[in-house]
């Protein structure tokens, strides 16, 4: 039985593409690209950021092999389930819902989200009152457009885009009155602009912790334990060999506050 | 006689298709109550012929006279086109033309057809338009199928309609282009009925048409085409009963 | 049948997808969905009726502008109009100082223009041919009945044409349904936008999808049937009795 | 020249992707197309039934749903039946459908309705008479199809064909949106990162018309050998 089954798969599996076995000698990562500085791409097409520099390290570190695969945010989940990819590496952060469905490794990095919006914009903080009848930016299934929905979807228009720089694009064209996002991103896309036409609208947000979890983390399907395992251990050796102080100051400009 | 003018008068029409010239200087009256039938062998232009008294085809040179009235026309680029467009459309309103394969506007029913040009081009009220429209209708024997579409009627009462279509505009002369041609023989028989009692009317018509009996019987005048130019033309009894020229006693001869 | 509703009511019972929430978005995709379908076709009609008949025309200034215009829409993607219009357009220097910004800030119009565009093109492409296929008997009986150009295209040529290019515009009209999922790339939040949203939510691909999936199914079936009555309607002329 | 800011080489590789994507799915459609005509002109009701489903559903929801359901869908549907293998047989196998080859089985499925379709409406417009003649001098059923048959259905299809052809080389830019890097998705991208939308769509426009017109030439011909000895068939 087990061998007729395996038999059509086989065969099925050659109609449909690639037969992978797990092999644990390479791995493949996903990852929404772009989302400046975290990760994002060259003119040439090559990937780069933070998050793809430090998975290239952690990678190295316990000398497997790794393979980026470009995967839109509002499917990244749904292709680690189906293993189009064995971790997922994209600024993700853990938060419990999605801790129902993916296993995390140790957190990697905590930004906080931030509302951001035009220099000459009178929206001073984020609440209901400033916010109604407003255009709000979110990406798509991200936990600031959760965040968003939940609070304020009833008084506010919000627009979802399938990557940040759609949003970011929006922005400028003058559609939104402000956008939600994680700080770094934003910081890196709107307020380092050469026109310096944006600022930061309120204080940087953490809480609740529902929504915002605990920072960003590598996500693995639940079976793969031994995995998530060497993904820590690697992490936990880059930050006392320095390595990972070395990547934080090259795209957010200063050290780690606290390690 | 001099105070009435013609209904129709044409004067040394030509007409050619590029390089071929089919009509070679034609002129044609048509008095009050005419019936001119004209035949030919096809290829002759008897039907050319008819289109251009219409301006369905434009004439290169020549002259047309509609109830006294001169058609004025223009060289441009293109040819000789009419000046007046205007004087056309008028022109066009008093000479109805009945087609072989009879042209009723398909997404008409029977008696909109009828009523649409009244309507449209003589603007005559609506009511009065049904009103003629009916009683039409009724003449060609069709009344009852007012509201029937083209497409659910057979090819005589198709041109039957059609000629109460024509006759809707009162027209001073009509044109029959080969009207039966098209048809069954057994359908014939009730189109060439119809035609015969407008002739007895006193109607003006002219008449392309292969029926040799109807020449003979119904029309005042008969025309015998060849290749563009008259080759006979006079009473039928003359004509058709005693033939001068060799190519139309072959053309009468019966068939075998 | 009981056993199918036991089924049924098991599948929802611990359905954690569909609660009043998510229906919301779909109802307000619904909603979107038809608006901006419906708007685009009825402006798409109206236009596409003078350009259908100029698109005939002897001058070629008249004529070539609009072959080019009918061409470059049907023989691009609708995808990319629409990035032209959103995107592009607003990067127009001076753009969002005139007028036109109050219609293409929302994501709405530019959509709707987008979409008129190209069901215009493919409209004006549909009653052309059917205006070309107008019997040529009729046009001359219409001109031996002394009817000028202009009474002859308003009550013989348009009328009849137009008739004939029913089931044509029928599936016209069901492509741009389909066409206007892409709506949710330019975030409004149509049929297919709140599949996206629900889907990225719950993770659940199967769900939201084959729900918005049997929606569509049975906005065409309606379409259809519709389109089934008016040709039932208008093109009675053209069946014989039996 | 228009500046490309560097983006040109890859421009290009997207339209090539663009082309393969295309024909690929273009043959698998032909293929499904096939199928789907001779089921529903089948005599078996189950058959008749298949197809009848089959082009009904697909005709009748939007080409990115279904692209969405399949491919988001259509992963986890195959990853079940593996999971299960590996919790009851411990057999760890994976299939791994990558985008590419999921926008061709997208594709060509959507457009193996409408091609069947066509091809349907082709067989049936074959002239009965002509299928007589070549049973009467003793063909079979095989010979029939491959020397009567189809190269007479081939002239009705043509032109269903080739208009399936341009409303799918224009659906192909939808594979975009799931993520497979065609040259609309290129596009977007250099225009997200330089401002300017127009430098990128308008190229990409113009090749999309290019290839529409060189595909519109080509069907001419085509549509002109099938046509040999029907003289000039509209």
């Amino acid at each position: 039985m087990k061998k007729l089954l395996s038999v059509t798969l086989l065969g099925a599996a050659l109609i449909a593409g690639t037969v992978q076995a797990s092999d644990k000698e390479s791995i493949r990562i996903g990852v929404d690209v772009p989302y400046e500085p975290m990760e994002y791409r060259l003119p040439s097409g090559e990937l780069t950021g933070f998050d793809i520099e430090l998975g290239n390290a952690l990678c190295a570190e316990i000398g497997i092999e790794c393979e980026w695969v470009v995967q839109g945010w509002d499917g990244i989940i749904p292709g680690l389930m189906a293993r189009k990819y064995d971790a997922i590496m994209s600024s993700m952060t853990i938060n419990p819902d999605r801790r129902e469905v993916v296993l995390f490794s140790d957190p990697y990095f905590t930004p906080p989200s931030a509302w951001f919006a035009p220099a000459d914009s009178e929206i001073e903080a984020a609440f209901k009152e400033t916010l109604e009848g407003k255009n709000i930016g979110v990406q798509r299934g991200t936990l600031q457009d959760n965040y968003a929905t939940d609070r304020f979807g009833d008084v506010a228009n919000i627009s979802r885009y399938a990557t940040a720089d759609d949003m970011v694009l929006d922005m400028e064209a003058g559609r939104l009155d402000i956008v939600f996002l994680d700080f770094p991103v934003g910081k890196s896309t709107l307020l380092d602009s050469e026109a310096n036409e944006y600022k930061v609208v309120g204080d940087m947000i953490t809480e609740p912790k529902k929504y915002f979890g605990d920072g960003f983390g590598i996500a693995f399907r639940k079976r793969d334990e031994e995995l998530a395992k060497k993904f820590n251990e690697a992490l936990a050796t880059l930050k006392e060999n320095g390595t990972y102080d070395k990547l934080f100051e090259k795209y957010f400009g200063q050290a780690p506050k606290s390690k | 006689m001099a105070d009435t003018p013609l209904p129709l008068e044409v004067r040394n029409l030509t007409k050619r298709f590029g390089d071929n010239e089919v009509l070679k200087g034609l002129s044609l009256q048509a008095h009050q109550g005419d019936v001119i039938s004209m035949i030919g062998a096809s290829g002759s232009g008897k039907s050319t012929f008819l289109r251009c008294m219409n301006l369905l085809e434009q004439p290169n040179e020549g002259e047309l006279i509609v109830h006294g009235e001169s058609v004025r026309f223009k060289e441009t680029r293109h040819g000789r086109e009419p000046a007046d467009w205007q004087q056309v459309v008028r022109m066009r309103a008093k000479l109805s033309m009945v087609f072989q394969s009879f042209n009723l506007w398909a997404h008409m029913t029977l008696l909109e057809n009828v009523i649409e040009a009244p309507i449209h081009v003589l603007k005559q009220p609506r009511k009065e338009a049904i009103e003629q429209g009916r009683a039409l209708l009724d003449r060609v024997g069709l009344l009852e199928r007012a509201d029937y579409y083209p497409a659910q009627m057979s090819g005589g009462q198709q041109q039957r309609g059609a000629i109460a279509r024509a006759l809707a505009m009162d027209p001073e002369v009509m044109l029959f282009d080969e009207p039966t041609s098209a048809l069954d023989p057994e359908l014939v028989g009730d189109v060439l009925k119809v035609m015969r009692d407008l002739a007895k009317e006193g109607r003006t018509m002219i008449v392309v048409t292969h029926e040799m009996a109807f020449a003979k019987d119904v029309s005042s005048q008969v025309i015998y085409l060849h290749q563009g130019l008259v080759e006979e033309a006079g009473p039928p009894a003359e004509v058709l009963g005693n033939p001068s020229s060799e190519r139309l006693k072959q053309f009468l001869a019966p068939k075998h | 049948m009981e056993q199918l509703f036991a089924w049924l009511s098991d599948a929802l019972a611990d359905n954690t997808v569909f609660n009043f929430n998510t229906l919301t978005f779909y109802g307000r995709g619904l909603v979107n969905t038809v608006q901006l379908v419906f708007l685009s076709l009825v402006i798409g009609l109206v236009l596409a009726v003078p350009l259908s008949i100029a698109r005939g025309s002897k001058h070629k200034w008249i004529k070539l502008p609009i072959f080019f215009y009918t061409y470059v829409f049907r023989g691009t993607p609708l995808l990319v109009q629409l990035y032209m219009i959103y995107y592009g357009v607003v990067f127009i220097d001076g753009i969002q100082d005139t007028w036109l910004w109050y219609f293409l800030k929302e994501p709405f119009y530019p959509a709707l223009a987008a979409f008129t565009l190209n069901t215009a093109a493919y409209t004006t492409e549909i009653f052309h041919g059917a205006i070309k296929a107008t019997a040529k008997g009729e046009i001359e009986a219409a001109r031996a009945y002394g009817m000028s150009h202009r009474l002859m295209m308003r009550r013989i040529i348009i009328p009849s044409a137009f008739r004939r290019a029913l089931p044509a515009y029928g599936n016209e009209v069901i492509f741009m349904l389909h066409a206007s999922a892409i709506a949710s790339v330019v975030t409004i939040m149509d049929l297919t936008g709140a599949a996206r949203f629900v889907y990225a939510r719950y993770y659940a691909p199967f769900d939201a999808f084959l729900f918005v999936a049997a929606i569509y199914l049975c906005l065409t079936f309606a379409i259809l049937y519709l389109f089934r009555y008016l040709e039932k309607r208008l093109l009675a002329h053209l069946r014989p009795v039996s | 020249m228009i500046d490309l800011h560097g983006y040109g080489p890859r421009l290009l590789e997207g339209a090539l992707v663009t082309i393969e994507l295309g024909v690929l799915s273009l043959i698998l459609a032909i293929i499904l197309g096939l199928l789907t005509a001779s089921a529903k002109m089948s005599r078996n009701r189950l058959l008749h039934g298949i197809g009848t489903l089959y082009t009904t559903i697909i005709r009748g929801v939007p080409d990115l749903v279904l692209m969405l359901l399949l491919f988001y869908g259509g992963q986890i549907g195959i990853n079940q039946v593996t999971d299960l293998l590996y919790y009851q047989f411990d057999i760890d196998i994976f299939i791994n459908i990558n985008a590419f080859v999921a926008g061709v089985v997208t594709i060509g499925l959507i457009f193996g309705a409408y091609m069947g379709e066509t091809f349907r409406g082709a067989f049936l417009a074959v002239d009965n008479g002509q299928i007589e003649a070549a049973r009467a001098y003793g063909m079979t059923e095989r010979l029939m199809l491959r020397r009567i048959r189809f190269p007479l259905m081939m002239r009705h299809a043509l032109p269903g064909l080739s208009n399936n052809w341009m409303v799918m080389l224009k659906t192909t830019a939808l594979v975009s949106i799931i993520g497979l890097v065609d040259m609309v998705r290129v596009a977007e991208e250099a225009a997200k990162a330089t401002h300017e939308p127009f430098t990128f769509m308008v190229p990409v426009a113009i090749i999309y018309l290019l290839i529409a017109s060189v595909s519109e030439w080509f069907f001419s011909r085509l549509q002109k050998r099938y046509n040999v000895g029907f003289g000039e068939a509209e």
